[in-house]
């Protein structure tokens, strides 16, 4: 910012204006420049003039929305309940299995009981994504013989 | 998982040991995430809609240098707001304009088109960066076909493996354990060992667990299931086994082709999706 | 003590030297020059604790105990000071107990009479004392009745003022009432009916202005006159019969003033307008002003006196809602519209939301209501 | 995430039009105004809300967009959901059981919701708030608590009336009071308000609002006001006073405005003795209890009850009744008491020295 000071020469009060680089001092708007800059400097930090207006609904509006609200969390709810639903007979119908495993065939009961700690699912199996691979299904696979 | 002591071993049915069958369940896992039901997709449009709405402004400073290319170009893709003038009458409300945006609706940003070579000529349209990104489509040929043999149908759903016996009914394949001292094994291992003989060897599977999921009592047999889950390989039928035919279904199409009792049996371990 | 004892024995190089020199030198790397002795100080004793026993009597104001924070709680008839010193609000006997209701708190209370125990129990009516002495003296008695607390004291004026006001006011009201009474209506009404019908009217009239409905309103105010009947004759004990008569009268006072007179919605006196009567007055109004056009002052003028007649038959909202019909302050469009923009003609600029930019509608000063 | 597509219950089949068809439905349960019930149900938007009063307003309004598809689908699935709350309703014979089934089928409907929202509640239009509709007193209830209930019980024990008058209560009906034949104010009082002498110089309104599933028909009610802080000079300490006594009060769900029009001379066994506090004998309390009598049985009027020191835990227990509701307000003495004391042809009130001493 090239500033122009006016130096006034005492003697012949002929004004002789020089160019100095420097701060500008005069303000262009209303403000002066150091003002200028503490605005700038508050208006990026503040929240008030990047955040939209508050979203005012009338009363019919309001409604539509609880009654949308309402819906989706019955929606939800009936989900859970099915889902918890299908896990508890899919537990109930295991330990069934498992007594009447251990009735008929002991030694079957304890290999089908033996601990699996540390198994852990295999890499290869993909998380589902929005849209399919290019190759969708891998059919080319080998046993490794080792 | 608890399992009940000993102590009850009275308890048990009368079963005599007879037959024991080591059944597979084989299922392959969702490829794609799931369809979204209408109610969901309305729901989460409005909700994407309101978020919009109540979004802070778009922080173009922080992107865009002033006076850069980037921002006059980006500028120039802009549609400004409507500022308010003095004397003029707004019917539908005096604009309230802060950082260039309308604070009482959403800022719709749209970003520049051809970023990339905007001279140059089309070297290759196919692999230039900024050629557009066309998803594959969730519908494949098997969908089409309804090829159910294939594993490339129905991404979004799990789907499971069913034979037909010889007399044409439909089930999961189930192997006979071996009750012999010497030769027994575990039952997911005896369910694998018949898979890999029912099916090929070349089929990658895993299995979930040695623990059984469910028991099928028939007459005189108790068929234990075993879960596991394909993950890569083709199932094709070795023509000598004594299944005619093999399928790769979702659940409802199970419960079309199954008898009632039998699928009432183990409608629980199925995904629905 | 000893402990430093041996410390300060350590340090200190014994000034003659004793047969044995039982403490070796030994250089310690942390002790700093033992003359600053900053742990030496101690303050006196605050002389905490209970002040007072089990059982002990009283007076308000003792205190029962000094304490560092609350190791004894408040109970009954005692109050807690800023530090926690626990006092005495009513004369009786000391109890210190436990409440089953806060187990891990132990309380110190004031029991009123000897025998009885504390904690009360909690469901329990409180036991409590009234402390005051009556004024026997009659004089005494009618100086403290009359005795103003200070903030009285200093606005004794301004309320007397007021209540004046509001006597004048009232005075005014009631005897607008009583002419419109008896000039406009003439119902010949006089003496204890009049005043009755006043009152009532009054009464009715301030519960229309709080908002009641109009049966609400005149059950009300009929209600009040009857009970204060009732509370006469209870007085000088009227006969029975009497009572009833008198309440007869009333009834009949207020049913003709019910069935004769009505408010209008500024809340005037006027004759009784029926249901039936309103709606057609208010159809015949709403043909006469659909026929108006406000061209001149004098139309203008003219709408607004036959809008002000019609308080007495419309209430507020009705009112209001034909003034905004038919007094817009800006006639729509297609009305008064200006089509050669001249020196007469006002220009409206619009922002026209289709095309985006700015209309300029020329409009015929007739168009603004303020400008006729 | 498990989803599978919602089994289609039988009346979701032929997607039964419940909210709609007013065959058998009470009429409180739609929104009075047609303007407003035609915006929400089919989305006629163009003219804007017309709970916005002002044209320009309603130009000027913006709706959040998507909200009508979103509001129809949704909407639809509510209904689905109520026609088989509707459909278990019929089969359903357990009262209480039938009682949530018909709650839960109303509860989440959008006109309900308007309607409740934003009418009076206190002074409730039957029209509009009907409270003989089991969702509108479920709604009801759960307004009261969320502030009302709360605030009585607080003022309650703070002001110790809990324990003095009556040992606790499980507050079940809403009690509002208002004084209008004194001076014809229309405001409801605040628990624990402090009232002038001349408020409180006619007996007041008692609105009492149930909230559970009773038979208004058959059961009775009681009031009691009765005033804690009567000073007693003999034993220097307070007893309790009976300001008033209503008994055999029969209430319906919406005219349960308790005043001279609502009972006759039988109801009163204690006729109303206004709060006359004396000098300098400090704040007094008057508790509004409401009791339920039991079983439709008649409490009879010749039960001699001393007003003067008045039992109340002897009274309620002898006549088996059980608290309900309970409001309060305090009184003290004002320059106006003497009038109130003569106009009642009560003797002049004592004065006591200002000095509070041991």
């Amino acid at each position: 910012m090239i500033s122009t000071r006016k130096t006034t020469l005492k003697p012949a009060n002929n004004m002789v204006t020089q160019f100095v680089r420097g701060k500008r001092t005069k303000s262009k708007g209303g403000l002066s420049p150091v003002l200028q800059r503490a605005v700038t400097q508050l208006s990026v930090m503040s929240a008030g003039r990047k955040q939209p207006k508050m979203l005012k609904l009338s009363r019919e509006d309001f409604i539509k929305h609880q009654t949308i609200q309402n819906c989706w969390a019955m929606y939800q709810r009936e989900l859970r309940d099915k889902r918890k639903e299908q896990l508890r007979m899919q537990y109930k119908s295991i330990e069934q299995a498992m007594q009447q495993l251990q009735q008929l065939d002991p030694e079957l009961f304890d290999a089908a009981n033996a601990s699996e700690a540390g198994k852990r699912f295999p890499l290869e199996m993909k998380v589902p994504t929005e849209f399919p691979p290019n190759q969708v299904w891998h059919y080319n696979y080998k046993p490794k013989q080792d | 998982m608890t399992l009940q002591t000993l102590a009850c071993r009275g308890m048990a049915t009368t079963l005599k040991p007879s037959g024991i069958r080591a059944g597979l369940i084989l299922s392959r896992i969702p490829i794609v995430t799931q369809d979204l039901s209408k109610l969901e997709k309305q729901y989460y449009e409005y909700q994407s809609e309101l978020e919009k709405r109540l979004m802070w402004t778009f922080p173009q400073y922080f992107y865009f240098k002033r006076g850069t290319l980037a921002e006059k170009r980006f500028l120039a893709a802009q549609k400004g707001p409507v500022s308010k003038q003095p004397g003029v009458w707004f019917p539908k409300g005096v604009p309230d304009i802060k950082h260039n945006r309308e604070r009482r609706s959403k800022q719709v940003v749209n970003l520049p088109q051809n970023f990339g070579s905007a001279g140059g000529d089309q070297v290759s349209e196919s692999d230039s960066i900024s050629r557009p990104i066309v998803p594959n489509s969730r519908i494949t040929e098997a969908d089409r076909t309804n090829d159910t043999q294939s594993l490339e149908r129905k991404l979004s759903a799990t789907l499971y493996l069913l034979v037909q016996s010889t007399e044409g009914k439909w089930a999961f394949p189930s192997f006979p354990v071996a009750s012999e001292k010497g030769a027994k094994q575990a039952l997911h291992v005896t369910a694998e060992s018949g898979l890999r003989e029912l099916g090929g060897p070349n089929v990658n599977t895993w299995t979930v667990s040695s623990t059984p999921a469910g028991v099928l009592n028939g007459p005189d047999s108790a068929e234990f299931l075993v879960k596991s889950h394909i993950i890569s390989g083709k199932f094709d039928l070795q023509h000598k086994s004594q299944y005619n035919d093999f399928a790769w279904l979702t659940k409802s199409e199970i419960q079309q082709r199954v008898d009632a009792a039998y699928y009432q049996g183990l409608s629980w371990l199925l995904a629905d999706n | 003590m000893t402990l430093w004892n041996s410390l300060l024995g350590y340090n200190r190089v014994p000034a003659g030297k004793t047969a044995v020199n039982v403490f070796q030198q030994i250089r310690t790397a942390t002790k700093k020059a033992a003359g600053s002795r900053t742990s030496m100080k101690d303050s006196a004793g605050r002389r905490l604790g209970p002040k007072k026993n089990e059982g002990q009597k009283v007076t308000p104001g003792e205190i029962l105990m000094r304490q560092r924070g609350t190791k004894f709680y408040p109970g009954e008839n005692v109050g807690i000071g800023k530090d926690h010193t626990i006092f005495a609000l009513e004369p009786g006997f000391v109890r210190f107990y436990l409440d089953p209701f806060h187990p891990k708190r132990k309380f110190i209370g004031v029991a009123l009479n000897e025998s009885s125990k504390l904690p009360t129990p909690h469901f329990a009516p409180r036991v409590r004392r009234f402390g005051r002495q009556l004024i026997e003296n009659v004089e005494k008695a009618r100086k403290e009745t009359n005795s103003l607390t200070r903030k009285q004291f200093l606005a004794r004026d301004s309320i007397a003022a007021g209540m004046k006001e509001r006597e004048i006011q009232r005075a005014a009201l009631s005897l607008r009432l009583a002419k419109t009474l008896t000039e406009t209506l003439n119902l010949g009404l006089e003496g204890q009916a009049m005043s009755w019908a006043t009152s009532y009217l009054m009464r009715l009239r301030s519960c229309l202005k709080n908002g009641f409905a109009l049966s609400d309103a005149q059950y009300n105010s009929r209600h009040c006159l009857e009970q204060e009947i009732i509370l006469q004759a209870k007085r000088e004990g009227w006969a029975q019969e009497a009572v009833d008569a008198k309440l007869r009268e009333l009834q009949i006072v207020t049913d003709k003033l019910d069935c004769s007179t009505s408010f209008n919605n500024r809340l005037e006196l006027t004759r009784h307008i029926s249901l039936t009567e309103r709606e057609d007055r208010k159809l015949e109004l709403l043909k006469d002003l659909a026929g108006m056009t406000l061209a001149t002052r004098k139309d203008k003028k003219e709408v607004e006196k036959m809008l002000e007649s019609s308080s007495e038959y419309l209430t507020k909202s009705e009112e209001v809602h034909l003034r905004r019909r038919f007094l817009k302050p800006v006639q729509p469009e297609g009305v008064a519209k200006d089509t050669k923009s001249d020196k007469k003609s006002v220009v409206v600029r619009r922002f026209n939301y289709i095309r985006g930019g700015i209309d300029s509608i020329p409009r015929a000063k007739t168009a603004f209501l303020s400008k006729l | 995430m498990l989803r599978r597509s919602l089994h289609s219950s039988v009346a979701k089949k032929n997607g039964a039009k419940i909210w709609s068809d007013f065959s058998n439905r009470q009429a409180a349960l739609s929104i009075p105004s047609a303007k407003v019930k035609s915006y929400i149900l089919d989305g006629t938007v163009q003219q804007g809300p017309p709970s916005l009063k002002r044209r320009s307003n309603r130009i000027k309004y913006q709706s959040p967009e998507k909200i009508e598809e979103t509001f129809k689908i949704c909407y639809e699935f509510l209904e689905s959901r109520s026609a088989s709350k509707y459909a278990a309703l019929v089969k359903e014979e357990d009262a209480s059981k039938r009682l949530e089934l018909a709650v839960d089928a109303e509860r989440y409907n959008p006109e309900v919701l308007y309607n409740f929202q934003y009418n009076a509640k206190v002074e409730n239009d039957p029209r509009i708030i009907d409270y003989n509709v089991p969702v509108y007193r479920h709604l009801g209830r759960e307004h009261w608590k969320s502030y009302n209930q709360m605030l009585l019980m607080q003022r309650l024990e703070t002001l110790a009336v809990i324990p003095d008058t009556l040992p606790t209560l499980v507050p079940k009906a809403e009690i509002n009071l208002k004084f209008p034949f004194s001076t014809g104010l229309n405001k409801w009082v605040e628990p624990g308000e402090i009232l002038s002498s001349n408020v409180t110089s006619l007996p007041p309104l008692i609105k009492i609002q149930e909230y559970d599933d009773i038979d208004p028909t058959s059961q009775l009610y009681t009031v009691l006001i009765v005033n804690p802080d009567e000073p007693d000079l003999e034993k220097d300490s307070f007893k309790t006073t009976l300001q008033y006594g209503l008994v055999n009060l029969k209430l319906g769900f919406n005219d349960n405005a308790v005043d001279a029009r609502k009972f006759t001379q039988e109801n009163v066994i204690a006729e109303y003795m206004p709060p006359v506090p004396e000098k300098n004998a400090g704040t007094q309390r008057f508790a509004v209890w409401v009791f339920r009598q039991p079983e439709s049985t008649e409490l009879s009027l010749e039960n001699k009850v001393n007003r003067d020191d008045f039992d109340l835990r002897q009274f309620v227990g002898s006549n088996r009744l059980k608290a309900v509701g309970a409001h309060l307000w305090r009184s003290q003495w004002d320059s106006n008491v003497s009038t109130v004391r003569a106009k009642y042809g009560m003797p002049e009130g004592r004065v006591f020295h200002r000095v509070r001493r041991a």
